[in-house]
């Protein structure tokens, strides 16, 4: 485990950042066939500081500094993976992954479809991203709606840090590509309890991290915890809100979303993501889709707008706002 | 070259010649998809596919390497059962060290770098080849892997066809440089240039340099220089663009020719052999497209499969509603 | 205008690839700051012969072949349009966007609102997709869901001869980038009359083509055709069916989908792109979102299953296809 | 360099380190956002910067070339509204010829290709020169744009800035080229190194390479030699990563130290002039300041200006909508 000394015992909880770096750590440790590759995550352990220690404890054939090319790191992760190797690759911001985005859906997602099976791409591509922190466009970006749309990819993207650990597991594991979202706002501000040694958290599987019978707001990310404040003040009001954790969205939950929407009959989806053409067009399409008869007011989205991301000065303007959460939830609790 | 090599060599090349004369006639027919032939670049796809192990080295096609697949062991009928949609009857044998053909220009150089590297990581004494046109060296998955590969030592050998042209598009158009293989030098590793009509040239370049690198001496670059003889591909109609006269220069110059002359004045070929081993290909081109022909079509399941090892819940259901709904297959494309 | 000969009249009748071939040879004529670049657009006038004769009427420099690498086509493309030129790149496929994604939303969607004025990029992106031609996977990807999460940039989808016309002559002048999506498989199958002359089409505004009381098929592109053919089909059967082709969908005529919800009650939208995270979520979420009320059944999505574009051979059984339309068409119905 | 350009660029080079000093204190004061020091590079970037014209010539910047900036015509004003969330006073007034700060490293590469590609087309005798670094070298957008810039023989110049690290990587891991500056034989026109701490050999390398373009003789890549002194920005700690004692050597070799014995030998510089400048530079940069901080902050419907020229209707109701239910911004961020 990565400790500051040997004595130094685990405390029980983790924050979302030391629950990662924890499942790296106990995979390194399991599975000699992988490393860990990106730009800056060596010596100094990646701009967040999510694989310090890595190349101190495994070395530099495991744990390398890539150049400056993100094509190159995801395309590389490919080769090495049809090498019998397991990647798990750093893109130092998920924005940043548009650089290659050729080398995504259209190579990692389809090698095993194109070879009919003859090969696989067991790699993991992690990538922070969310806004909140003053980082400046691209950066921030929530790119997962276009991720979404990468057949043969899966895109996790956990909220809390036992997850974080048990799908980073899973998404090592899996002989499938799989883009794992980290949330950065909340690396450090977010501590959980986090069960000790090896656990793995499926994919496909929503969680529902409160129960409520008016209103379920559905969520994924960071977005997840805007949810639940959301929930906790419209609780003192008497409300009872129920948040849904997608964790994954692909492969995507469609029986939670279902059943949430025949629990609550009202649902509000959040994304950091412009309106248009975001996940949470999925989801809404989704439950009215299959759940049209359960539903007693339609889906509600609550989106950035259709504008590019802004500078830290006018983040919080642009990023869905508590208030605007609430706002529409009081809408939609008086539907 | 040793005289069985050189016979085996020519064989590979004649089969190339025949296969793309065959696929063509097929293609024009509507028996298979887009063909894109080799002709004129046999010299260089053959002679630096020969440098290479099958047993340990890994080779990465980009598209229009057919004889290179075949001698490093893609068997022909899976070459021709890809090429007439039999897709699942194409699968690469778990056997072989190659990687897919490429539709998207460029996009195989990265993951040859990786493959290389693995190969280094596991400790183990094989290189990799890549192929790549003049075109594929204008994209920056070109610049992003050759350095990668620079820096990370790996043991790649870089085998860029410059062939003169990218469909329509000359190689004066492409880059103002002269020479594509000065580009190693920015990456800080070996380039060089060959006349990649030249057999014996092209084998000599990567036998050293596959050498090299199984000696831990890291990536070169080859430049092949060569003429792409036919069209672009059965598409393409190479008048609309280019001049007659530079093609029958190249033809004039044919490769196959070259090692002809020289293996018949070596007294270890003859006009004879060569009507044998010609009626062996056409007779293997016909009973293996006879035997890929009667394979069955795949059905619309063809889809939902190797998407991924498990099939999510949405794609299962997907699949579930898609195969009740289909009419049965009236053509297979 | 691009005629073989001089004496040879122009029909009324023309293909959408002449349409488009008209629109630039005008739009060429008219402002000498319009250039045309991208592969094989020069000497050969396209792979698919869209720029023929260009070269020829406006010279080299005007018309010129690039090197085969898509982001520095979309990225210089930006770079002459801060410098005042006009340019309409091509791009072979969508497919091949992918290779420039990081130059689309990221840069030529976001200089003008980056700069806060001072700059805009009056871009044109013009690039054949969609399926049914078996040309093989990239090639006929259908990637308009992900560009409509490019804030910044317009995405235009005409399925028209007429619209292509008026269309790409407004997408050239437009101050602001805009890729314009070209049906390959239309190219030369559909022909329709064709104005003469100088016209725009205006973005943002979909067009009801067939008119219908009991449902609504939605597309765009070449699934205006298919929803035509079903329409056609199902009046047979004594239905009335409209069709709205919404011929851009960034920007989205959201008053139009809302219009076709109120008069029908009942949408199918139809997509070539996977299911998950397609722009048919963005059409069924917002139909559900500002005309619940009007809704008799769920928006109902017609797309490819969510894996990746098949070989040729298997394509039909992937694409969208007039019996799946006509079996989601009956069962809506029939709600 | 003649004795007032010499003047002009000391006085460049000096503004620049205030800068830094003064924007770092800002920062640890939460004043301004991410800032990133030119510190150790101030001779790279002032001598390139004063071989354009600002009048014709275009400048492309990538990060952190502040004084090249401001030389262009950028007023200080601006440059301090960017860095302090004032977005509209930050604009780059119309009349100055130079594009945006770039975030995404290497992007601005091939804009600048197409920018000197108008100038060319155009028939106008400017031409355009874009920095980057060393790290921004291996992505494909340098390749591409690089190769597109020799083909057209446009009127631009690539000034590299090999600061030996890009974060915390440095150059030996970014590649295994030992000169950065050979990768444009690759792309068919001249590249050369200069000692990037060489106020004059940077001006004189600069100029030749700006003469050349506009007489048509196409791109140039310049690599210039330098060391970030620094850190990479505001929330990076090099203690992390690099030795110190090469941040001590690059110390000892300081670029404006070398300038400032030079003309002080000259004779056209004394410790009085410095004394002088440097509280003139002092005062500007305060009062600027001050003046920039009492601006109103953005409000809200920034993020709905610039978008399009004109607002498309779901975007004018979104902005409708969030305008009616924001609260007052209570931080600038
Ligand atoms: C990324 C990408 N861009 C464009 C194309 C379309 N295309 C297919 S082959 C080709 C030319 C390739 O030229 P070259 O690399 O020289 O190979 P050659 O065809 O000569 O063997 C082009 C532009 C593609 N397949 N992929
Ligand atoms: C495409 C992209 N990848 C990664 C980053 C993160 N990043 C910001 S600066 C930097 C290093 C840049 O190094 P270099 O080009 O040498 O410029 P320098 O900082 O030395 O001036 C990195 C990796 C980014 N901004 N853009
Ligand atoms: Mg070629
Ligand atoms: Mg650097």
């Amino acid at each position: 485990m990565p400790r500051g000394s040997a004595t130094e015992t685990r405390p029980a909880d983790l924050s979302i950042l030391k629950a990662i770096q924890e499942a790296l750590w106990l995979e390194m440790e399991r599975d000699e066939r992988v490393i860990v590759l990106g730009e800056d995550v060596g010596t100094l352990g990646g701009i967040f500081r999510v694989t310090r220690g890595l190349q101190q404890r495994f070395g530099p054939e495991r744990v390398f500094d890539t150049p400056l090319a993100e094509a190159s790191i995801v395309g590389a992760s490919l080769g090495l993976a049809l090498g019998d190797m397991v990647p798990v690759a750093e893109i130092q911001f998920l924005g940043f992954t548009h650089q290659a985005f050729h080398q995504l859906g259209p190579q990692l997602g389809r090698y095993r479809f194109r070879s009919r099976g003859r090969f696989h791409a067991q790699v993991t591509i992690r990538a922070p991203f969310g806004g909140g922190s003053r980082t400046p466009e691209h950066h921030p970006d929530a790119l997962e709606a276009q991720l979404a749309q990468m057949p043969g990819i899966k895109v996790v993207c956990p909220a809390f840090p036992a997850d974080a650990k048990g799908l980073l597991l899973s998404a090592i594991r899996d002989p499938d590509p799989v883009l794992f979202l980290e949330p950065e706002k909340l690396y450090r501000s977010v501590s959980a309890p986090v069960p000790e040694g090896d656990y793995t958290t499926p994919f496909g599987s929503a969680q529902l991290v409160r129960q409520g019978t008016d209103l379920t707001l559905v969520g994924w990310s960071a977005g997840v915890h805007l949810c639940l404040a959301a929930a906790e003040t419209l609780a003192v009001g008497g409300a009872s809100i129920a948040v849904l954790d997608l964790r994954s969205i692909v492969p995507l939950d469609v029986d939670a979303l279902v059943d949430a929407a025949k629990e609550t009959g009202k649902v509000i989806v959040v994304q950091e993501a412009p309106l248009t053409g975001g996940f949470g067009a999925e989801v809404a399409a989704t439950i009215q889709g299959e759940a049209f008869e359960s539903l007693d007011a339609p889906v509600r989205r609550i989106a950035a707008p259709d504008t590019p991301y802004p500078p830290g000065a006018l983040e919080d303007h642009y990023l869905p706002s508590p208030q605007r959460l609430l706002e529409a939830a009081r809408e939609m609790l008086g539907y | 070259m040793k005289p069985d090599q050189i016979i085996e060599a020519l064989r590979l090349m004649l089969l190339s010649r025949a296969l793309d004369e065959f696929c063509i006639k097929l293609q024009r027919r509507n028996r298979l998809g887009v063909y894109a032939p080799v002709h004129g670049q046999e010299a260089a796809v053959v002679g630096s596919a020969m440098a290479l192990d099958p047993a340990d080295d890994w080779m990465i096609p980009a598209s229009r390497e057919q004889p290179a697949m075949l001698r490093h062991g893609l068997p022909l009928e899976n070459l021709l059962a890809t090429y007439t949609g039999k897709v699942d009857h194409g699968r690469i044998p778990s056997d072989v060290k190659l990687l897919l053909r490429q539709q998207a220009i460029a996009a195989q150089l990265p993951h040859a770098v990786g493959l290389a590297w693995a190969l280094k990581l596991r400790g183990l004494a094989a290189v990799a080849l890549v192929y790549f046109g003049d075109g594929a060296a204008s994209e920056g998955d070109f610049h992003e892997a050759a350095n990668l590969a620079g820096v990370q030592n790996v043991p790649l050998i870089f085998f860029l066809i410059n062939n003169r042209w990218a469909i329509s598009t000359p190689v004066s158009k492409q880059t103002a440089a002269e020479d594509l293989s000065v580009r190693a030098a920015g990456y800080g590793f070996e380039g060089l240039r060959v006349d990649g009509d030249d057999l014996f040239a092209v084998y000599e370049a990567t036998r050293e340099a596959v050498a090299r690198a199984r000696a831990g001496g890291g990536p070169t670059l080859i430049e092949a220089c060569t003429y792409r003889v036919g069209f672009h591909n059965t598409s393409d109609n190479p008048r609309e663009y280019r001049d007659e006269a530079e093609v029958a220069a190249a033809e004039a110059n044919d490769p196959i020719e070259r090692v002809r002359r020289y293996a018949t004045a070596a007294g270890i070929w003859s006009g004879e052999e060569e009507a044998r081993i010609s009626l062996e290909i056409s007779t293997e081109l016909n009973a293996t497209y006879r035997k890929v022909a009667s394979l069955p079509r795949p059905g619309p399941n063809a889809i939902f499969e190797h998407v991924y090892e498990e099939q999510p819940t949405r794609v299962r259901r997907q699949r579930d509603t898609l195969l009740n709904q289909l009419p049965e297959p009236d053509d297979a494309g």
